[in-house]
């Protein structure tokens, strides 16, 4: 492993920020790891690392929606300890979080002072001083649209425009940015890098996340690196290549982890063609065939899990068709699907995929239960041996099999709802960031699961954000950007620079093909 | 030998009205020496808590039951079943299907009770003029026979119009609310007849309130000490009640009697009840107690603190 | 790949089914219930009396025949505040049937239809519009009864063929009545139906997680639809009996029932959140809500009073465990520091 | 700019004064001043209870508990007044409003610390408020000529025109109207309806302000039980007797969304305007008042259907073709 160290500062400023030892874990997950982080007044450091690598949840320490586990977090080299986000604030710190952390049914205006507008002298919020106010900040970002808007009337850019307005609006000695350019277009994006700069000029400290390699060599000055919640290196932007940060944030040797897989595609299992969505997606094509694993690449909010939740059934396509095994079906929903043989075991784990509250034998038999019962009857015995296999298959640890699923690990999680797919013994599996938030003992049993699956002859669509996952599992991987296939690679293709340019859309001379 | 115990069931707790007949049920008891008054019912007015009730007095195996019904039909299973365990059943003021019941107390006669409240208001009219219904609920046995009775002698009163007749539910909100739509439906409007001591009150209420004291005369059934501010501030100048008191007075020795003395309810029969004289049954062995009572101006003292 | 050698064994269960039963609700509740049957025997003479205690199962029984079914409906996350509206509705049509010269065997199958017309009513409103149940139901509620009220207006219903009365107040054999028979069968049906059966198991999936329910094939539209015709159907056998037992219709039939119905549900150990609860456990708290009524109907406590034991029972059942595991926290984290 | 006229409380507004033509046209005394300032007091304990109850179910929670409490609160005052009748109005106001805010308290601290969902919490401290009237008064009531003439006279005092029940009404509403849309509190109750989660993070805390809204629910209730008792001049138990479902229904009907976060003053006070007009014009067009409950119910139907269609959100976009054309 190739730790990056600082060299001595340069500059003989000392940080605003300076956090060491930072430790958080969650039920089943240790998110952060004894991480250090420093952040410099007048510069812009960016936090670099893998999607889960704990950049939000430091984000949220800093702010005070999370308390640590463990270490500290000084402030001008006094230590603090944030009970509150007020806390936060009023030490200074303010971030635009990855989530939109704003309120539909107020004006945009409230939306960027709730919890701190300006009072009139009868302690009531001064309106015209909060709009007045508001619409300068809106102004200075270059913002469309007025203080007096409804929020619901937005659209998800200038949504995100209001969440920087907000942070901005108090008067911080440090603003946290996570991914802040994830949703905007170019134009809004330059905007956004003339504030950082006047925010720099000010003498504040910022924060910016960021997946996008080009923006980062931008604006930033210095450089942080984790790597699945453990810090891996820092420095200053001006010392370090694109390639090595790459490097640096991908880090593991790719071949190690991934099992190897005889490569033996089958005949066509699978064609879409043409699916089209009116917002989310439009135009995807392509073929799926019996043993392989077909990889999604794209940024978040690429439109991948969208598009694979309409091909299971959960939203409508205003067009295109579907073939399995050459027959054009029409699938209406989840159950038709699973009749079908497509199943998906999506993203959102807590949320759609676990049904917690239950038992883990029974969320496995859900789909099953026709099989396990009889006239629509339960048959426990039958429940049991069904989940016994599948649990066993997937080397499942839970204390028993009658255990509230909700009490297991992410991984642990994660795998009995892949073994809940497949016990219906379906002929194509969706896996949506199948490895998102589970620790790397998971990881390894999810990947060597689903190579030994592909070789049974199942037809795994794998979508990741993960880019070593996409290149260690995939036999081909389709790329999307903005709800449209950027391309398809495979072989010598796949290579993790090639993938973040066609997924980012950056066209550059070093390689022959611009997508 | 223990006392015999007599259930005076009410249409609903709390209203001024059965409060005083239980206080005339205990009168009863008192004269009789070995009687036992449990006086209970539902705490709001309907036919399936009362029905709660009888159930729990079935059980309790108590020698007689007196019942003022919330409905006519609805309770004559549950009563029958009392009949059955060898209980006592009678009904007084609002009465049950005589299937139901062995005899039924009426206050008075219904025809009189109709006379007067229709009385009440044409005394005050002597040019005739406009008149209006606000009743109790819908289903209120009483009510509905003595507006009936009312419309079979408006021919007595030439020039009395009844315009509407509108149902306060016996809850007072409801009874002002409906009082106020008359006044501004009918705004040449007369006289309110309520033969309900929930809804006079509120309709006098409704009288002062709309400043129409002197135009809108409230009349009908009430109780004299919830009706005395009414009668001073001049929103009513008369209305009738019989005496509650001797109600539930004569019901519990007319229990007492039917359940100990081996007095068989039939019709024609005679049967004593104290202080109160005898009921005489007709065919469907109903009889009446006494006639109504008119409380005004100049009476109204004297009984405004009994009940 | 299945690694035979040294699969790690996770074994079925990891309490036996009577040690679960012991500590479940259903053992706490059927507890209380225990207290207040001794409690009643020493506080009333006539309290253990075979015919006093048939009647006093007309407490309960009709209300808990709605409670199954609006058990299943709770788990599954919805709520129908509308069944008493039905059971109005539906004795108003069967009055109305009457005035027509319907035997007993239409008037079963009028009080039947209605109730399922009515909950089918409300099954569209909330799966295919996909509105929130409790906003369609208190509206139905006014609309259902607002029907009987235009029907009836003033009147009542009444005439019904002599056989019709065995509904509500024929025997089956010595002190055990027709809705006994009907209590125990509705009870036994549904305890089938969410413990025993598909649908059952699909009911708990879609109260706990609606999305991940629809997620893993479970046509979570359909099944609320059918829970919502159980329901209206339930509210059409009750109006049957309720009906029968009065002997009459009145448009205010049935007035406030829906509240009890949910208290017994509730009282049950059913989540009204979905996701949890029982059938044996709403038995129970019927029994509980019948034991408690009866008993201090016989001191002669007023209803009123007796609703506040059961207001109080409803709080405190739920209450006093969160409070416990409160206070217990607390001095562990005490003895910590 | 079109956004910024409210759309919902302007269809509502319109269907009110549709309804109030129609019923002009059948009845014309309908529409004169003086009846339809009557038609407003006769809607004002309804306004102001509907006012409370939005709060509560802007926070994701919901309050059967107001008419209980508006009759205990309501018995309470009246059985004071009947003990010490020399007591002075602005005691007895202070009285109802801490007694019912008491009661609104008990509501809120079990669903803030408790975590109880506020349905059951409310569910049973309805039926104990209740059974606490009948404990405390002996089932007895409270009549009119026991109460002092003060006691009895302030709601219907006539200022400037208008009764002081009216009056409180308007206060209400205007005091509301500043709280919700000029206060930390109004706003944060906005947010913690709207996005809980969000709510979090900019440091609202959501049990305590759904406490506070099940207090001001509380307060609103028990001011409302005095003006409701010394109105119709009477007290006992069952007063207001399921009127917790009309003020439900009233919310809903005015927009106000049950799962939180969506509504306005506007709607509320809208909301029961339209059922106290409907209320008071069937008697007025002779149609028989067994027709009010099947209307009103129709009203909550097509109100909370039609609501869930303008409300429906619109999706996120990724095409960038799509949102261009948008
Ligand atoms: N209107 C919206 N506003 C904000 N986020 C949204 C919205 N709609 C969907 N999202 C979320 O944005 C995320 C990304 O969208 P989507 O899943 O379609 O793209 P993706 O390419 O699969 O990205 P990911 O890598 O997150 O899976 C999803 O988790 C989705 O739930
Ligand atoms: N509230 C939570 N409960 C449980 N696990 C959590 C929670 N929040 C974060 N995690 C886990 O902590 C890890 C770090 O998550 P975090 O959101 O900080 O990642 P990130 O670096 O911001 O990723 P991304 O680039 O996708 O935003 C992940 O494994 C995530 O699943
Ligand atoms: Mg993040
Ligand atoms: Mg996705």
């Amino acid at each position: 492993m190739t730790t990056h160290t600082a060299p001595a500062n340069r500059s003989d400023v000392s940080p605003v920020v300076s956090m060491d030892m930072i430790t958080k874990t969650f039920p089943g997950v240790t998110a952060l790891d004894r991480v250090k982080l420093d952040l410099y007044p007048g510069q812009v450091t960016a936090l670099v690392g893998e999607n889960g690598a704990g950049k939000s949840t430091t984000v949220k320490i800093l702010t005070g929606i999370y308390q640590t586990d463990g270490g500290t977090i000084r402030i001008d080299d006094a230590p603090v300890s944030f009970a509150s986000p007020n806390d936060a604030a009023k030490a200074g710190i303010t971030a635009i979080h990855q989530e939109t952390v704003l309120f539909d049914e107020l004006s945009v205006a409230e939306n960027i002072y709730i919890g701190h507008a300006p009072r009139t002298r009868f302690g009531l919020i001064d309106t015209a001083a909060m709009h007045a106010a508001a619409a300068k900040l809106l102004d200075d970002i270059g913002a469309p649209f007025s203080s007096h808007t409804q929020l619901r009337d937005l659209g998800i850019a200038n949504k995100h425009l209001v969440a920087i307005a907000r942070a901005l609006s108090v008067d911080a000695r440090v603003v946290i940015m996570d991914e802040p350019t994830a949703a905007l277009s170019h134009k809004e994006i330059e905007e956004l890098y003339t504030l950082v700069e006047t925010l720099k000029s000010q003498g504040k400290a910022i924060l910016f996340i960021s997946h996008k390699f080009d923006e980062i060599f931008r604006i930033a000055d210095r450089f942080t690196v984790f790597r699945d919640g453990a810090f891996v290196g820092d420095g200053l932007i001006a010392d370090i290549t694109e390639d090595a940060l790459v490097t640096l944030m991908v880090g593991r040797s790719v071949d190690q982890i991934f099992p190897d897989r005889a490569h033996t595609p089958g005949e066509e299992v699978l064609k879409v063609v043409g699916y089209s969505h009116p917002t989310e997606f439009a135009d995807i094509t392509f073929t799926l065939n019996r043993g392989e694993i077909l990889g999604f690449y794209g940024l978040v909010g690429a439109g991948r899990s969208e598009f694979m939740q309409s091909l299971f059934g959960i939203t409508k396509p205003t067009k295109g068709v579907c073939r399995i095994n050459g027959e054009i079906k029409i699938i209406r929903s989840p159950a038709d699907a699973v009749n079908n043989g497509i199943v998906y075991v999506p993203e959102d784990r807590g949320k759609q995929g676990a049904v917690i509250g239950l038992p883990i034998f029974q969320n496995i038999t859900l789909p099953s239960l026709g099989r396990t019962s009889s006239r629509g009857f339960l048959k426990l015995a039958e429940e049991f041996k069904l989940a016994r296999e599948y649990a066993a298959r997937l080397d499942l640890r839970a204390a028993s099999l009658d255990q509230d699923i909700g009490n297991l690990s992410g991984g642990n999680q994660q795998k009995v709802v892949i073994a809940k797919w497949l016990a219906t013994q379906p002929q194509v599996i969706i896996l949506d960031e199948p490895t998102k938030g589970i620790d790397i003992g998971s990881k390894a049993a999810v990947h060597k699961f689903m190579a030994e699956l592909a070789a049974q002859g199942l037809s795994v669509i794998m979508v990741s954000s993960e880019i070593p996952e996409v290149i260690g599992m995939s036999d081909r991987v389709i790329v999307m950007r903005d709800g449209l296939i950027a391309s398809e690679l495979s072989g010598d293709e796949l290579t993790p620079e090639t993938l973040v340019r066609h997924a980012a859309g950056i066209t550059t001379s070093t390689e022959g093909t611009a997508p | 030998q223990d006392d015999v115990r007599i259930a005076v069931v009410v249409k609903a707790l709390g209203i001024g009205f059965f409060e005083a007949a239980a206080q005339g049920a205990e009168e009863a008891a008192a004269e009789l020496g070995n009687v036992e008054i449990i006086y209970t019912g539902p705490t709001d007015t309907t036919a399936e808590g009362q029905i709660e009730v009888i159930n729990a007095l079935i059980a309790q195996q108590v020698d007689a039951i007196a019942i003022s019904a919330n409905d006519t039909d609805a309770l004559v299973p549950a009563l029958q079943r009392a009949m059955q365990r060898g209980i006592t059943v009678i009904s007084w003021d609002s009465g049950v299907a005589p299937e139901g019941r062995q005899l039924h107390l009426n206050p008075s006669s219904n025809p009189l009770i109709g006379n007067m409240i229709i009385k009440l208001a044409a005394d005050h009219l002597p040019d005739g003029g406009d008149v209006a219904l606000l009743s109790a609920t819908t289903t209120s046995t009483n009510q509905n026979i003595w507006m009936e009775e009312m419309n079979k002698v408006m021919g007595d009163y030439p020039g009395v119009n009844v315009v509407a007749t509108v149902y306060g539910d016996d809850l007072a909100d409801k009874s002002y609310r409906e009082a106020t739509g008359l006044m501004q439906s009918y705004p040449d409007l007369d006289a309110i007849i309520a033969p309900t001591s929930v809804g006079i009150v509120a309709a006098a209420q409704a009288v002062v309130d709309a400043g129409k004291v002197g135009e809108v005369n409230v009349t009908g059934l009430g109780l004299p000490s919830e009706m005395a501010g009414a009668i001073e501030s001049g929103a009513s100048q008369s209305f009738a009640i019989w005496n509650p008191i001797d109600l539930g007075y004569s019901a519990t020795m007319l229990a007492y009697e039917l359940s100990q003395n081996d007095i068989e309810a039939v019709p024609g029969a005679e049967i004593p009840m104290g202080r109160m004289g005898t009921l005489t049954l007709d065919d469907s062995n109903e009889g009446a107690m006494a006639d109504p009572f008119v409380y005004d101006a100049s009476n109204i003292e004297d009984f405004k603190s009994i009940f | 790949m299945t690694n035979t050698t040294q699969t790690r064994h996770i074994p079925d269960r990891l309490h036996s089914r009577a040690a679960r039963l012991f500590k479940s609700w259903e053992a706490l509740l059927f507890a209380v219930a225990i207290a207040i049957f001794v409690v009643n025997s020493f506080a009333s003479p006539y309290f253990l009396n075979a015919w006093n205690l048939s009647d006093a199962t007309f407490n309960f029984t009709e209300k808990a025949m709605i409670a199954f079914a609006m058990a299943l409906l709770i788990i599954s996350g919805e709520i129908d505040l509308s069944v008493a509206s039905i059971i109005a509705l539906a004795s108003t049509a069967m009055g109305l049937a009457v005035q027509y010269g319907a035997g007993t065997p239409e008037l079963v199958a009028i009080g039947l239809t209605v109730g399922l017309l009515c909950g089918a009513f409300n099954g569209v409103f909330v799966t295919i519009l996909g509105l929130p149940s409790i906003v369609v139901t208190i509206g139905t509620m006014s609309l259902f009864r607002g029907i009987s009220y235009i029907i009836l207006g003033d009147d009542a219903f009444r005439g019904y063929p002599a056989s019709f009365s065995w509904f509500g107040q024929g025997y089956i054999y010595w002190v055990f009545t027709v809705e006994m028979l009907f209590f125990v069968i509705i009870a036994v049906v549904y305890a089938v139906l969410l413990h025993k059966t598909n649908f059952g198991r699909a009911v708990y999936a879609i109260g706990n997680n609606p999305t991940g329910a629809l997620f893993s094939g479970i046509r979570v539209a359909r099944v609320k639809f059918i829970l919502f015709l159980l329901t209206g159907l339930m509210s059409g056998v009750a109006a049957i009996c309720l009906t029968s037992r009065l002997g009459s219709t009145r448009p205010s039939i049935a007035t406030g029932m829906e509240l009890e119905v949910v208290t017994m549900v509730v009282l049950g150990g059913v989540n009204i959140l979905g996701g949890s609860g029982t059938i044996p456990g709403v038995v129970i708290a019927a029994f509980v809500m019948g034991l408690v009524t009866f008993g201090l109907g016989l001191l002669n406590v007023p209803g009123i009073v007796m609703s506040i034991f059961i207001g109080l029972l409803l709080i405190g059942v739920i209450a006093l465990p969160r409070l416990w595991a409160m206070v217990s926290a607390q001095r562990k984290a005490r003895k910590i520091a | 700019m079109m956004r910024h006229i409210p759309v919902r409380e302007t269809i509502l507004a319109s269907a009110i004064l549709l309804l109030i033509v129609l019923i002009a046209s059948r009845f014309a005394g309908f529409v004169a001043p003086a009846n339809l300032a009557n038609v407003f007091n006769d809607t004002a304990p309804l306004i102001i209870l509907a006012l409370g109850q939005m709060v509560v179910i802007l926070t994701r929670c919901i309050d059967l508990s107001v008419a209980a409490n508006l009759a205990l609160t309501g018995m309470a005052v009246a059985m004071i007044n009947v003990a010490f009748p020399g007591l002075p109005i602005p005691f007895i106001l202070a009285i109802a409003v801490t007694l019912g805010a008491m009661m609104g308290a008990i509501n809120g601290v079990l669903v803030w610390k408790l975590n109880i969902p506020p349905i059951v919490v409310t569910l049973g401290t309805m039926t104990i408020f209740r059974g606490i009237i009948f404990l405390i008064s002996d089932g007895k009531w409270v009549n009119s000529h026991e109460m002092s003439p003060a006691f009895t006279g302030f709601p219907r005092a006539a200022f400037l025109g208008l009764p002081v029940l009216s009056w409180i009404a308007i206060i209400t509403v205007v005091a509301f109207g500043v709280m919700m849309s000029r206060t930390q509190f109004g706003r944060s109750i906005f947010a913690v309806g709207g996005n809980p989660h969000a709510a979090v993070y900019t440091g609202i805390n959501v049990g305590r302000t759904q406490f506070g809204a099940f207090v001001v629910s509380g307060a609103l209730a028990g001011l409302t039980g005095y003006l409701w008792v010394a109105r119709y001049a009477v007290a006992y138990v069952d007063i207001a007797g399921g009127f917790e479902l009309e003020v439900v229904a009233a919310c809903v009907i005015g927009g106000i969304s049950i799962a939180g976060g969506i509504g306005s003053v506007g709607g509320a006070v809208l909301g029961a305007i339209f059922l106290g007009v409907v209320k008071n014009a069937l008697p007025v067009v002779n149609i028989s008042p067994f027709w009010q409950l099947a209307i009103s119910g129709s009203a909550i139907l097509i109100a909370v259907a039609f609501n869930a269609r303008s409300g429906r959100t619109k999706g996120r976009i990724i095409l960038k073709s799509a949102e261009v054309t948008q």
